[in-house]
């Protein structure tokens, strides 16, 4: 090598520790934390970096870490709110946690929505079961600006009355006379005093038919509801560039090194994990 | 320099509806025994994965005992046979790789054998005590906790 | 040569009268003493086939493949005995139906190859347990009686120092046909037991995991050998195991393909000179 | 004249680096397998493999390497962190194809957040390269454009002269120039010929391939199914490779105390991308083989401009089916 590398003086995947400062169970196995910086080092260097759309690594020592979105907007940066259903060792682990206890956090990395360029449009959020947090940073962000957009439109679906998450944020955006908030859930899922819809949120969403005029559609779900609700979108007359949605994969470093969350040459941690419907479609689909 | 006295650590690993219940009566007929041991109660001889007394041995087990229901008195009716077989073969791994078979012992207690339960501690607890600290793996615990060399 | 040329021939009939839908072969690989292994579907494929005595690959791991044999048809493979025996064992453990496999036996002796009577399994149960009597030269290298003549401490410092060079490719459970879980014990990690890490300790706990999942299965092919990129002698100790059920149990593993596995079933009466 | 170290003069060299407080590494041949380690003594070195069984890859980016050790207490988790080892090294006598290795994984260690781990050694770190006068069968540095004698991340260059005497010296870097300069008594000059390079043949068409890996139709063809097919997935190619890069990161511990480490990890595994969920991206041994080949000469190239393979071969070397990139890269440019 010609020349010596300038070297950051930390460890890059060393992650900031957390204190549980509240939690909130939201659905059958699916838990959301609010989390506090214990060093104001990390939290200024939070605070300068995060934008809504961001991901972290969540982890508990001793037993790893494990990727997801950062579900609190840019406009709320005093705490980091996650939300996570329980399913592998670390989400066991922070489940196990309780408020008080330690964890830690590494991010936020990753790219973000452009919500500024959505200034002045309709937005419309379309999400499935326990995708809605990173929906839900997006809707806040835009919820605290709200003057500064026009006709917000929020559908979202779960498999069952019981799966729907932030039930309480639900009703408080329903009772808003500036939100137009579209519930259902899966046929089948429903219970006796459900007042929604029911039915799968492709279809759901042909019902309501939004416009697709001067109108900026946020999509996170599973990817089967993604690939259906893409095709609905289309039938609306909604254009790929103007359809956002955020890709997952696993990932072990989040910052290009480990090599494994790339979809064709796009690495998601670098790249991602928001990305345009058209972009996504550009996508080797065989790899998503 | 005052040196301490080796206490053997002992693992046992004891099926629950005999040894335990031997470890039991020998605690309510109140039989003295060597404090050396730490009962891991399991449901039966049959459970004991080998990676268990690995395990044990490695995070600093001086020796590991196994014990179950004698052959016939299995509450599963077999568990104590397919782990009697377990252990013969597990026995001569030990021994090709150079893990010290005889920190490992195997036993058969029954529910009313209480004074055997007590005299067998006893007499594993001598045995360890003669053989000294088990720090095979101290050398290999101590690599992965140190930084890379090159 | 003949050998191979007839079994070509065999190869293309039975594919064409559809009595197999596929054959798993060797062919030639990238340098002259090198043998691929190749999956043989029509005729120009079987053309490609070789067979001599540097086919040494077992391949009978293959079968397991999913959904190989999903369909119910017959596969064609070709196999040395301790082939024909780790495909016993894959039947009497289920993963396979003995009768959708077509054996194509052969072995050699110095670089001369010769046929194995016989198709399907069932028929060289005499060869094998000719074999079980007269152990083929199990070959008695020179590090097997070093080890022999080793003090505990001084085996414990020969693997530690073997199992040092371990990278955990998994090439040697990969290669190996009885290595088939969909889900090793190092890949589970709740709880993780084995250390995923490649110091030695891990490694040591790896290898002596799966050295104690295989006795009594080993059928010593010596696939793990052969793949292993840093040359642990891993037959060592597979062998040594093998040995140990046989003399043991009586056990020799891979006789028939409805044999018990040797640690799943017991005697009432397995005598044993350790148990307090 | 050319400026000559001859090899008689090597274990002076070696004690007088040493002396310097330069840690000296270098190809050894140990009972059972060819590597690069630290060596005490010049005659510890041996030169005569066409290359080490293993890269050099692992000198700079261990097979496993603690990160940082944790303890947790009631109201506090305390770290310590772990450095990578500090101090100069030479590694005198690696290939060109290990040495291009390390250069091409310096942009990926480096976009954006640099990788101590990785940097620290390479800063560190003088690499003497020794041209190749002898090649195997799988030898293709040629066909990825680079050379036996490439100069691609080496700080110093040997060209070796007749009967293993030793070689000529040509310095490259400043930091080569320091390093020579502690044994400069050691140097002669000497009109020694250099024996010519060998000549390893191109076996495929970088560009043919590269193109056709490019071609977005072609990442479903059934090419990769067919070539892929006798895969095993093992991990063997991707861990000898000197430019495979992935890593997983794990803590070893129990509850309350411990080390978080990192750790390679490969393509090849299945376990690589699997979601909690079940879900698998790549869920087959061929999309694994495919993201292997796309990620070194189409992904990589297109983010870093440039290859990720230097060539050494050593996959199709170990391979214990006889696959390798070799192989994959001459059916693709056959099609």
């Amino acid at each position: 090598m010609t020349e010596n590398i300038q070297i950051a003086q930390q460890n890059i995947y060393k992650p900031a520790i957390m204190k549980i400062v509240g939690r909130h169970d939201e659905a059958p196995g699916v838990r959301t934390m609010r989390l506090e910086f214990q060093d104001p080092a990390d939290h200024e260097q939070f605070k300068k970096t995060y934008r809504t759309g961001m991901f972290g690594l969540y982890g508990v020592y001793g037993e790893g870490e494990s990727t997801f979105c950062v579900a609190s907007p840019e406009t709320r940066k005093e705490y980091i709110e996650c939300t996570f259903r329980q399913s592998g060792r670390v989400t066991s682990a922070l489940a196990n946690a309780d408020i008080g206890d330690l964890v830690t956090f590494r991010g936020p990395y990753g790219n973000r929505f452009p919500i500024e360029e959505f200034h002045g449009k309709n937005l419309l959020f379309i999400s499935g079961g326990i995708a809605l947090p990173p929906t839900r940073s997006v809707i806040w962000s835009c919820l605290d600006q709200r003057e500064k957009f026009g006709k917000v439109t929020i559908v979202y679906g779960a498999r069952t009355v019981a799966d729907l998450v932030y039930k309480h944020e639900l009703e408080e955006w329903q009772e808003r006379a500036d939100v137009d908030l579209v519930l259902t859930v899966d046929p089948g899922g429903e219970s006796p005093d459900w007042k929604h819809r029911v039915g799968f949120v492709p279809t759901v969403l042909e019902e309501a038919a939004p416009s697709p005029d001067n109108c900026i559609a946020v999509i996170c779900g599973p990817p089967i509801m993604i690939k259906f609700t893409l095709i609905s979108l289309k039938k609306l007359g909604f254009d790929e560039a103007n359809v956002y949605t955020t890709l997952e994969n696993r990932m072990k470093c989040g910052v290009g090194k480990c090599g494994r969350c790339n979809v064709g040459s796009v690495y998601v941690c670098k790249e991602g994990p928001v990305f345009t419907a058209a972009e996504v479609s550009r996508m080797p689909a065989a790899d998503l | 320099m005052s040196e301490l006295k080796f206490e053997p650590k002992i693992v046992a690993f004891v099926c629950t509806y005999c040894t335990y219940a031997g470890a039991d009566l020998a605690g309510t007929s109140r039989l003295k025994y060597a404090p050396n041991v730490r009962i891991v109660r399991l449901p039966c001889t049959g459970r004991i994965s080998p990676m268990f007394i690995l395990k044990a041995l490695q995070k600093g087990a001086d020796g590991v005992l196994v014990s179950g229901c004698h052959p016939g008195d299995c509450h599963f009716t077999h568990g104590n046979y397919h782990a009697r077989r377990r252990w013969m073969v597990f026995r001569a791994l030990l021994d090709f790789t150079g893990i010290s078979p005889e920190r490992v012992m195997f036993s058969w207690i029954s529910a009313a054998e209480g004074s055997k339960f007590a005299d067998l501690i006893n007499s594993v607890t001598e045995d360890i005590r003669k053989l000294g600290p088990f720090d095979q793996y101290q050398q290999l615990i101590k690599e992965t906790e140190s930084p890379a060399t090159l | 040569m003949i050998t191979q040329e007839r079994y070509r021939t065999t190869v293309k009939e039975l594919l064409a009268n559809g009595s197999i839908k596929m054959a798993i072969g060797y062919r030639l690989g990238s340098t002259p003493d090198r043998r691929r292994p190749l999956f043989i579907r029509t005729s120009e494929e079987a053309d490609q086939l070789v067979l001599d005595s540097t086919c040494m690959t077992n391949l009978s791991g293959y079968l397991v493949t999913e959904g190989l044999l999903s369909d119910e048809k017959k596969v064609g493979i070709f196999l040395r005995p301790e082939g024909i025996r780790s495909i016993n064992i894959l039947a009497a453990e289920y993963q396979l139906n003995a009768d959708q496999i077509v054996i194509f036996g052969f072995d050699s002796t110095g670089r001369d190859v010769r046929p194995l009577d016989g198709r399907n399994v069932g028929e060289f149960s005499k060869l094998l347990n000719e074999i079980k009597e007269h152990p083929l030269q199990i070959v008695k290298e020179p590090l097997h009686w070093r080890i022999e003549k080793m003090n505990a401490k001084e085996r414990f410092d020969f693997w530690q120092e073997e199992f040092s060079r371990c990278i955990k490719c998994y090439a040697c459970r990969q290669a190996c046909p009885m290595c088939y879980c969909r889900r090793c014990i190092v890949d589970s990690n709740q709880p993780q037991w084995i250390n995923t890490s490649s110091h030695t300790l891990g490694n040591f706990e790896w290898n002596i995991v799966r050295a104690f999942h295989l006795s009594g299965r080993c059928v010593q092919c010596g696939n793990c050998d052969r793949a292993c990129p840093v040359n642990i002698p891993l037959r060592l100790i597979n062998q040594r195991m093998a040995n140990e059920v046989l003399d043991g149990f009586d056990h020799f593993a891979g006789l028939s393909p409805t044999q018990e596995p040797v640690l799943a079933s017991f005697k009432k009466d397995d005598t044993e000179t350790f148990i307090l | 004249m050319t400026r000559i170290l001859f090899s008689d003069k090597l274990d002076n060299c070696v004690a007088k680096w040493r002396s310097a407080g330069l840690t000296v590494i270098g190809p050894v041949q140990e009972e059972a397998i060819s590597r690069y380690a630290a060596v005490e003594k010049g005659t510890d070195l041996s030169f005569g493999t066409v290359l080490p069984d293993r890269s050099l890859k692992e000198l700079f980016f261990p097979q496993t390497e603690p990160m940082t050790s944790y303890t947790i207490k009631k109201n506090e988790i305390e770290t310590t962190d772990f450095t990578p080892p500090q101090g100069k090294r030479i590694i005198f006598g690696t290939r060109a194809c290990d040495a291009s290795g390390l250069a091409i994984d310096d942009p990926l260690f480096g976009w954006d957040y640099k990788d101590e781990f990785w940097f620290q050694r390479r800063n560190e770190s003088v690499i003497v390269t020794i041209a190749c006068t002898k090649s195997d069968d799988f030898c293709m540095c040629t066909s990825l454009k680079l050379a036996p004698d490439s100069t691609k991340g080496a700080d110093v260059l040997l060209r070796p002269i007749v009967k293993n005497k030793g070689w000529i010296v040509e310095e490259l870097t400043e930091r080569g120039r320091e390093a020579f300069a502690i044994i400069s008594e050691y140097l002669l000059e000497s009109p020694e010929p250099a024996i010519p390079t060998v000549i390893v043949p191109e076996k495929f068409n970088l560009d043919t391939c590269v193109a056709w890996l490019q071609n977005p139709e072609n990442f479903d063809s059934k090419f990769w199914k067919e070539i892929s097919m006798r895969c095993i997935g093992c991990a063997s190619c991707t861990y000898l490779c000197p430019t495979c890069h992935c890593f997983d990161i794990q803590d070893e511990g129990d509850t309350y105390s411990g080390i978080r480490r990192k750790n390679w990890d490969s393509c090849s595994f299945a376990l690589f991308t699997m979601h909690t969920s079940g879900h698998n991206p790549r869920s087959t041994q061929s999309a694994r083989w495919r993201q292997r080949i796309m990620h070194k000469f189409n992904y990589f190239p297109g983010k870093f401009s440039v290859n990720s393979c230097s060539g050494c071969g050593r996959c199709s070397r170990q391979c214990p089916v006889d696959m390798g990139i070799t192989e994959t890269l001459q059916e693709i440019s056959k099609l």
